[in-house]
């Protein structure tokens, strides 16, 4: 389904805070801020629950450790164990550094590959830019803007209050 | 192992001519099995390419064929090694052999166990020959004035240019030393024949001053049958008798057996020049110029005819004689331990000077050793070349009294002081034949070329020792279009009769009556002998009488003479220059075989090319040091060399290995080294083998070849000592932190006896027939990167001239803690369950990882192709001379690890037998190619989970120790240490 | 659904990887090769309608590494006696008349650096068809094993009692195995 | 990436921030864009086409010589019997040591929250990745068979059967180690760059080029959901990241202390040569550094407070190399073992000597003058002290594996390594190599991360 969105742009960080804020405050439902780089506090700001892609990391980890672990003794000790300068077939502690590596590889590849799926980014993805230059110098917040126009100006008006440098409304989906 | 065979008539009846009967029996069902197929080169010389390489190795396979022959061989099964006994034609010593005959090519020359004489072993030159079939060198037919000619042509040529036989012009046969009876026998209806028929027998390197002095000390012009197994003391005076000098095969093994006597063990004493093989062995080795050899022995005679309260030299005293010479107390410590074992001792010298030998005989004589060790009514045939002969016949060219001369086995031209005079007196002579097989610094310059076969190729026999017959029989169809030199004189002498038919004959007429009649008649005799192909059959002594020699001249003469060369060493120069013999180039005669020239001369380590060993004491007064070129002046002439400093050299003395500097031999063997064969004149009747030397820096440097560059143990127990009445104490073995592996059937391991092994290096060369070891020539070795398999290490103990020489035999020690397992990615080396550290080279990527962890160092790399590689051109570049290569073990690729795997297609083979004939194996089923080539026994390989087993018992013992064990390695080879006597004086 | 597209590609990806794979496996083996021959001898007719034994012409099977291809004088046992001709046998006979030699194309080629002995297998009572496949059925021979080192390896385990799949080795208790009667060292065949 | 600064109480950040300036001045938000994007987009200057000129010679050079190498096989090197590694493994464990500091600057500085690092990790990341090439390049041509590399990976479907490979040989740690560490590498090093990409694909005129870099920065559109997960993931790569940099030069020394030959067997490689690799990695990044901020004017970005801070890690690393030194002769002493006394007494006395002596001036003295500020701000002398920190890293590597190899346990076996031209020859090519892909890099990436920059320039 469109929306209709109220896109505001700040050329400083400072003052599109101060606008987020403003909003929240007066209760319109912030849809994202777009920034050239992690302008800090704005996630407080905008009340962005901390992710849990770590929790990704230890699962795909852990899977890495096991993986390897079973490998190796499968290689070594059950599918042929052959006598090697007369070490034992489990030669666990040599085992250990090929254990260390797959884990962190698996792990960093797994969270990385969930990032890109959460964040639905993908090569060759056409990029929605808010306004133009948010990759250069420009803050950008978009507010949804509801049917019932008194409360678009609402966020028209304190967005301009703020500082903004330009606001407008704008159709587009999600 | 195999099955043995009587005889191989199949490839003795073979059409002669060319090599197509060879290619139908060489080339059985799957040209894979033959080892040298193509198909296999090629797709590594593809893979040596490129990646993509891969890809069409393995996608499109090329075609192979499979020929079989036309008519099934009874014999010869494809893929079945059969064994023939036959003898060796490496040297006059005649070895009896047993080659291993694959798909119709022989290609591994083994010692007949059968022999009385060499019980089995080999020599290193002995080992190399079967290459030498092999040789591109070898002519592939026969010449007249250097144009290929067929057999009745020259024949034709040769009836004409003889004009018939009814005239009284000479016809002289020029050669070396013949040993076999049926051969001298031909010779005897050749002088029926021609009525001036003149035989002349010379050897380069000659005894004729040993048989002159029994001539007048016994009446007998013999050189007696020595039995070292016999004597308790040995004392050897410049004779080399383990490594090179008579008959070393036969003198190690009977030396050997009284070395391992325990307290029976026999006292060797050494007195040499330069540092031999058996010095190196001696348990008392006294550096004596050669100068001063005879004066030693007259000291020695003095201080034994002291003791035993004879007579003494007549106007001389013993005190005055013992200061002739600088070993006084030596000298009486020895005659004290001579005396001691009279009758159980033995003198001999291979000194060229009959007054020495003279004095000799006199020791032996009154030590009571005629008779006992040394045997003179059963002597040896050996040798029996006449200095004299060879000048005298050289005048009678020039003088043109010689009308045909035919040259056999001899390379005066190269090897004779007089070879330049030779050669133009060739031009006198009207008809000037060669039975040579290559166009070699004689036969280049006679009418006639008429190549003989290679012993391979050949019937006959032998008599190396009176008595002791041996037979020798074809292997292989000849691969050129030879023809056997009896043959060809026959047929010039209109008595045409093939070499088979004339060894046969002979042995019926001659031999076998002299034998209990086997009850099958001749027949049976004979293929029992071709079988076994050796035979005692007794003869009646030779007629001699007591010693009864001019001794007291000959001490005088010596004594004379001495002072003159004393005299004369304060002005001329000083030095002295002693030939000597190695075993890798003997007299020169094997130069173009790449095995012999880059054997590593075990004393001094050096591949291709021979120098002169100079003592540390000169070199540093000299300011000469390894490497550098020195020029050396004699009489005779100026030579330059590259020094090589020497331990345990004589000071005044500088030592040169004869049999290099060929310039006719062959791709492999011309222009290295130099050659020193002239300077080794003929004076008064006998060749001198030493000359009074100037010794001079040139300022230049040579690269020299060594194996081995460092030669000091570091004061780490590397070869180990056992001090004889001397307890050792049990030490204890390390603990394991492993627990022991599952083992299967077997458990192999080896036991290398230091004490027995002499250094001689015939295991190197065997490993590297049985092994397909390629020859990377003198770059390659000098940038350390020789393969042999095998090695013998050589290390000092002491400096000067009285260094000790250790010999220790290295090859992949099968650890089973082994550290290059370890740390192998891909699993290319592992331990077999039957304790072999194996290499699979078609798993190897080749990191070279496990040769950087191996303390012993016995890895070996395949840094480039040396296999049909023009840059390595050697055996095995030449389609020729991959004839010779294992079929049962892989050629290996570039860039693969390799290494000893204790002949592990040996054992395979003997599983395999075991298996056919349905029994469990046995101890001595298998022996490696090193423990089989071994003269003196010292390398024993066998199971040792079966306690009875000897290698169990030898590595069980006292003196067993492993190297380096504190490591922890656990290797499978063991060795036993070297006993070191106590010097009791 | 550009997400889809995407997957589908890696699923694509894969999959071509996966093809890639299993035909690099298959590179030098050459299971199936039947070359034409010089003579075109059927074995079906010899070893199956006739029931010759197999080893009565590849004798050497029983002692040598090679099974050998018989000398066509073995054949002329039997085709001197047989009238029956045919343009074949003529060939052969000529073959031997001439003494030429018959030159055969191989057609089991083992890889490089592989040692294979007849002698051992047979004497051991492996049966021939059991690596060359059913030869009595066969007009023209052909390779009918992969002849790679995993499939030698399967029968050595099994003939070795040792388990070849992996559950029946997890249960097993690895640490006693019996040792091998069939050779399961590297140097059993690499030398 | 400026997490130090997100910190409601940037406690550390304002300690530091007086003291030092990351970024000469206060330039906006667009003039950060547009400095650190003039690289690529204006000409190549005469000095960049003269070192890329040389650089391209050495490969040229260098695929020359790997091209015979491949055809005659690593007999054409001096190696031998004795001498079975030489350059080749020197000059892979140099390069991965090389490849070290580009993490470790990313990584534990990230951890550490140090804020200098933002405008030189880039840059460091992009070195570890070509280092990391470049050392790999060695294990497959150092091969007797390379054609048969494909062996050490365990892989499935295969014609053998039961046989893997021997998880017991650090090669085999090697081969996993160093791809791990490569790909972590390569994606933290992408993941920090697609922001930057997504800038650049917003400034690009030429369809191209906007197609490109559309296609990498994978429709990056400066979410602020996005930049907050994206820094976590950051921060967890950094996580991993920063003990696969520890293990991986620890298990690359275990190639030398499982073995058991003197020189070779010593517990204290990993952590010695973890040092010694960070140590090196950083005197590659200063001479980087030290060329392109002048050749590229961006000493307003790459400041000498950068360079300053990278001496004071030079001097440790460089100090600690020193006492792993004499803890080596120490034990050799010590342990009273004839095998490793011979060898360190052969180390210092013996035939390569020179190397031994040329290693300890350059990796333990040189660095010693960093105690005098001076020194850790003068140019000309770190970088100096940078090349020769390099050639004495190089040196070291050297002595460990030949002078160990050279006279092992049997005197028979011991023998000299004299290196060919074509040792040398690949040893400069891969040089070339190294420097022609940092070369191509300032010219296609943004060499700085700009936001990262930004985010520190607006604090």
């Amino acid at each position: 389904m469109t929306d209709r969105f109220v896109v505001g742009s700040f050329g400083e960080p400072g003052t599109m805070l101060a606008a987020v804020d403003a909003l929240r405050g007066a209760g319109v439902a912030i849809h994202d801020v777009f920034a050239p780089y992690p302008v800090h506090g704005l996630d407080q700001a905008m009340g962005i629950r901390r992710s849990r892609l770590p929790l990704v990391t230890l699962l795909a980890g852990l899977g890495g450790l096991c993986f390897a672990l079973a490998f190796q003794y499968y290689t070594a000790v059950f599918d042929w164990p052959l006598d090697v300068g007369g070490k034992p077939e489990n030669s666990t502690l040599a085992f250990v550094p090929v254990c260390f590596e797959l884990t962190v590889l698996i792990g960093g590849l797994g969270t990385v590959g969930a990032f890109l799926l959460r964040a639905r980014l993908f090569p060759g993805k056409r990029e929605q830019l808010a306004a133009l230059g948010v990759t250069n110098n420009v803050f950008a917040i978009v507010t949804y803007a509801p049917r019932d126009a008194n409360d678009d100006e609402l966020a028209r008006r304190i967005m301009l209050e703020n500082g903004a440098d330009e606001v407008e409304e704008r159709e587009g989906s999600t | 192992m195999t099955n043995r065979r009587p005889s191989c008539e199949e490839a003795a009846h073979a059409a002669p001519g060319g090599g197509e009967p060879l290619v139908q029996i060489g080339l059985p069902t799957g040209t894979r099995s033959t080892g040298f197929d193509a198909t296999r080169r090629d797709v590594l010389s593809l893979m040596g390419f490129s990646l993509g390489a891969l890809g069409v190795a393995g996608c499109r396979a090329p075609v192979q064929h499979a020929v079989p022959l036309p008519t099934a061989s009874v014999e010869m099964v494809p893929g079945v090694p059969n064994l023939y006994a036959t003898t060796c034609g490496g040297c006059s010593a005649a070895c009896a052999l047993v080659v291993k005959q694959r798909d119709g090519r022989p290609i591994k020359i083994e010692g007949n166990e059968s022999s009385p004489l060499t019980g089995g072993g080999t020599c290193a030159a002995g080992q190399a020959s079967v290459l030498s079939l092999y040789d591109d060198a070898r002519l592939r037919g026969p010449s007249w004035l250097g144009n290929p000619v067929s057999w009745p042509e020259m024949d034709r040529h040769i009836r004409t240019a003889l004009g018939g036989h009814s005239d009284a012009r000479e016809v002289v046969l020029l050669s070396q030393t013949i040993t076999s009876p049926s051969t001298r026998a031909v010779l005897e209806d050749l002088r029926a024949v021609f009525p001036k028929f003149r035989h002349v027998v010379y050897d380069p390197m000659s005894l004729a001053p040993l048989r002159a002095a029994n001539r007048l000390c016994h009446g007998v012009a013999v050189i007696p049958h020595y039995r070292f197994d016999r004597a308790r003391v040995v004392v050897g005076l410049e004779a080399d008798f383990l490594g090179t000098w008579l008959a070393p095969v036969e003198f190690a093994r009977q030396w050997a057996q009284r070395r391992k006597a325990g307290a029976e063990r026999a006292f060797h004493v050494q007195c040499e020049a330069g540092l031999s093989v058996t010095g190196s062995n001696a348990d008392l080795r006294l550096a004596v110029a050669p100068s001063d050899l005879g004066r030693f022995a007259v000291a020695l005679l003095a201080a034994v005819a002291r003791r035993l309260g004879d007579e003494q030299p007549a106007g001389l005293d013993a005190s005055a004689l013992a200061q002739e010479t600088t070993h006084a107390a030596a000298v009486d410590r020895i005659a004290a331990e001579l005396v001691r074992s009279r009758g159980e001792s033995l003198v001999v010298s291979g000194s060229d000077d009959v007054a020495t030998q003279i004095v000799v005989a006199r020791l032996n004589a009154q030590l009571g050793n005629i008779g006992k060790t040394v045997d003179l009514e059963r002597p040896s045939w050996q040798r029996q070349g006449d200095d004299a002969a060879l000048p005298a016949l050289i005048n009678d060219m020039n003088r043109g009294a010689v009308h045909a001369l035919m040259i056999w086995g001899a390379n005066p031209v190269y090897d004779h002081p007089d070879g330049a005079a030779f050669r133009a007196a060739l031009a006198k002579v009207a008809l000037t034949i060669s039975f040579a097989d290559r166009r070699d610094e004689t036969s280049a310059h006679v009418h006639a070329v008429c190549p003989d076969h290679h012993f391979l190729e050949a019937w006959g026999d032998a008599e190396p020792v009176a008595g002791q017959f041996s037979l020798r029989q074809p292997l292989i169809a000849p691969l050129h279009d030879t023809r056997a030199a009896v043959e060809s004189m026959l047929a010039w002498a209109d008595r045409p009769a093939d070499h088979r038919s004339v060894v046969r004959d002979f042995w019926r007429r001659a031999l076998y009556g002299r034998t209990t009649p086997a009850p099958g008649g001749f027949e049976d005799f004979w293929e029992r002998t071709l079988e076994r192909g050796v035979v005692e059959i007794p003869r009646p002594p030779v007629a001699t009488h007591p010693f009864a020699g001019d001794w007291e001249g000959a001490v005088r003469d010596i004594i004379s003479r001495g002072r003159a060369n004393r005299s004369g060493a304060e002005h001329g120069g000083g030095y002295e220059l002693a030939l000597l013999e190695t075993v890798g180039a003997r007299d020169g005669r094997h130069a173009n075989n790449p095995w012999l020239q880059e054997l590593p001369d075990p004393m001094t380590r050096l591949t291709w090319g021979n120098v002169a060993c100079v003592a540390p004491e000169t070199a540093a007064a000299l300011g000469v040091a390894t490497g550098d070129v020195v020029s050396l002046t004699t009489e005779i002439g100026k030579l330059e060399l590259p020094a090589f400093v020497q331990a345990g050299q004589q000071r005044r003395t500088i030592s040169v290995a004869v049999g290099y500097g060929r310039w006719a031999a062959g791709k492999a063997g011309d222009g290295v080294g130099a050659n020193v064969f002239p300077l080794a004149r003929v004076e008064n009747g006998a060749r001198r083998y030493w000359a009074r030397v100037a010794i001079a820096k040139t300022g230049r440097r040579a690269r020299l070849a060594p194996a081995q560059t460092h030669f000091s143990m570091e004061g780490r127990e590397i070869v180990q000592f056992e001090h004889v009445n001397e307890h050792e104490h049990e030490h204890e073995k390390l603990p394991d932190l492993w627990r022991e592996r599952l083992r299967g059937a077997h458990a192999w391991g080896m036991s290398i006896d230091l004490d027995a092994c002499t250094g001689c290096s015939a295991c190197v060369v065997a490993c590297q027939a049985e092994n397909n070891i390629p020859v990377v020539g003198a770059e390659q070795v000098r940038k350390s990167r020789i393969m042999h398999w095998m090695r013998i290490d050589r290390y000092f103990e002491g400096d000067g001239e009285d260094a000790r020489s250790l010999h220790q035999p290295m090859m992949c020690q099968h650890c089973q803690h082994a550290p290059c397992e370890t740390v192998c990615p891909v699993l290319a080396t592992t331990t077999s369950s039957e304790g072999i550290n194996q290499q699979v080279y078609n798993r190897c990527i080749g990191t070279r990882y496990c040769a950087n962890n191996c303390p012993y160092k016995v890895r070996r790399f395949n840094w480039h192709n040396f296999t049909a590689n023009d840059d390595f051109p050697y055996n095995m570049q030449s389609p020729l001379g991959r004839l010779v290569l294992n079929p049962d073990v892989t050629v290996r690729s570039r860039g693969v690890m390799e290494k000893c795997n204790l002949c592990v297609q040996r054992i395979q083979l003997g599983k395999n037998q075991a298996v056919l004939q349905r029994r469990p194996m046995a101890d001595g089923d298998v022996a490696t190619a090193c423990q089989q080539a071994c003269p003196t026994g010292a390398i024993v390989f066998g199971d040792r989970g079966d306690p009875d087993s000897r290698v169990s018992k030898l590595l069980a013992g006292q003196r067993a120790y492993n190297v380096l064990e504190e490591l922890g390695t656990r290797p499978n080879v063991g060795y036993l240490k070297r006993i070191a006597r106590k010097e009791s004086t | 659904m550009k997400v889809r597209g995407i997957v589908l590609g890696f699923a694509l990806l894969g999959a071509g990887g996966g093809l890639l794979a299993r035909g690099a496996t298959r590179i030098g083996v050459h299971q199936g090769y039947a070359p034409e021959q010089p003579i075109d001898f059927p074995h079906r007719i010899h070893a199956g309608d006739n029931k010759i034994p197999c080893l009565y012409c590849h004798s050497a099977a029983r002692t040598s590494r090679h099974a050998g291809i018989p000398s066509a004088s073995v054949c002329m046992n039997c085709h001197t006696l047989i009238e029956k001709q045919t343009t074949e046998i003529q060939r052969l006979k000529e073959a031997v008349q001439l003494q030429r030699p018959v030159v055969w194309t191989k057609v089991h080629n083992l890889p490089d650096f592989v040692y294979f002995n007849h002698s051992q297998h047979v004497v051991s009572g492996v049966a021939c068809q059991r690596c060359h496949g059913a030869v009595e059925r066969m007009d023209r021979i052909e390779q009918a094993s992969p002849l790679t080192m995993g499939w030698c390896l399967g029968c050595h385990r099994s003939e070795a009692h040792v388990p070849t799949s992996t559950f029946a080795r997890v249960a097993a208790n690895v640490r006693n195995r019996p040792t091998p009667f069939a050779g399961e060292d590297c140097t059993s065949c690499h030398y | 990436m400026s997490t130090g600064a997100m910190e409601p109480t940037a406690g550390t950040g304002p300690e530091i921030a007086p003291a030092t300036r990351w970024i000469e001045g206060t330039p906006s938000l667009h003039r950060i864009t547009t400095d650190i994007s003039r690289p690529m987009e204006a000409k190549p200057g005469r000095g960049w086409w003269i070192c890329f000129g040389i650089a391209g010679a050495a490969v040229l050079n260098l695929l020359g010589m790997v091209t015979y190498l491949f055809a005659k096989g690593i007999g054409i090197w001096g190696l031998n019997n004795a001498v079975g590694w030489a350059f080749d493994i020197t000059n892979f464990v140099f390069w991965i040591g090389i490849g070290h500091a580009g993490t470790l600057i990313s990584a534990i500085l990230l951890l550490f929250r140090q804020k200098w690092r933002t405008s030189i990790n880039r840059s460091a990341e992009a070195m570890t990745i070509f280092a990391v090439m470049c050392a790999g390049l060695f294990p497959l041509i150092h091969m007797g068979r390379p054609w048969d590399a494909f062996f050490i990976f365990p892989y499935f479907p295969n014609q053998r059967g039961p046989l893997w490979v021997n998880f017991r040989s650090p090669l085999v740690w090697d081969v996993f180690a160093i791809s791990t560490y490569f790909t972590i590498s390569l994606v933290f090093w992408y993941l920090g760059m697609i922001p930057d990409l997504a800038t650049l694909r917003d400034r690009a005129v030429s369809g191209i080029k906007k197609f490109v870099f559309r296609i990498l920065s994978m429709g990056w559109n400066g979410s602020q959901r996005t930049w907050s997960r994206y820094e976590i993931v950051s921060l967890v790569l950094a996580a991993l990241a920063t003990p696969l940099v520890l293990s991986v030069h620890s298990i690359v020394s275990t190639d030398f202390a499982t073995s058991l030959l003197p020189g070779w067997h010593t517990t204290i490689f990993p952590p010695y040569f973890v040092a010694g690799a960070i140590y090196s990695g950083f005197g590659m990044v200063l001479t980087l550094l030290i060329i392109t901020r002048q050749t590229m004017h961006l000493e307003r970005y790459i400041t000498t407070n950068h360079l300053e801070a990278m001496a004071k890690v030079t001097l440790l690393t460089g100090s600690l190399v020193g006492y792993a030194y004499a803890t080596e002769f120490f034990n050799a002493w010590y342990s009273g073992n004839v095998y490793e006394r011979f060898h360190f007494i052969n180390r210092a006395t013996g035939p390569y000597a020179w190397c031994f002596y040329l290693m300890v001036l350059c990796n333990v003295l040189t660095p010693q003058i960093f105690w005098w500020k001076r020194a850790r701000r003068s140019i000309p002398l770190l970088f100096i002290a940078s090349i020769l920190v390099n050639v004495g890293m190089w040196f070291e590597r050297f002595v460990i594996i030949v002078v160990s190899l050279h006279r092992a346990f049997l005197p028979s076996g011991w023998g000299m390594f004299y290196p060919t031209v074509f040792d040398v020859g690949i040893l400069i090519g891969v040089f070339g190599l190294f420097f022609s892909l940092f070369l191509l890099f300032i010219r296609a990436l943004p060499m700085i991360a700009m936001w990262e920059v930004k985010g520190v320039a607006n604090d």
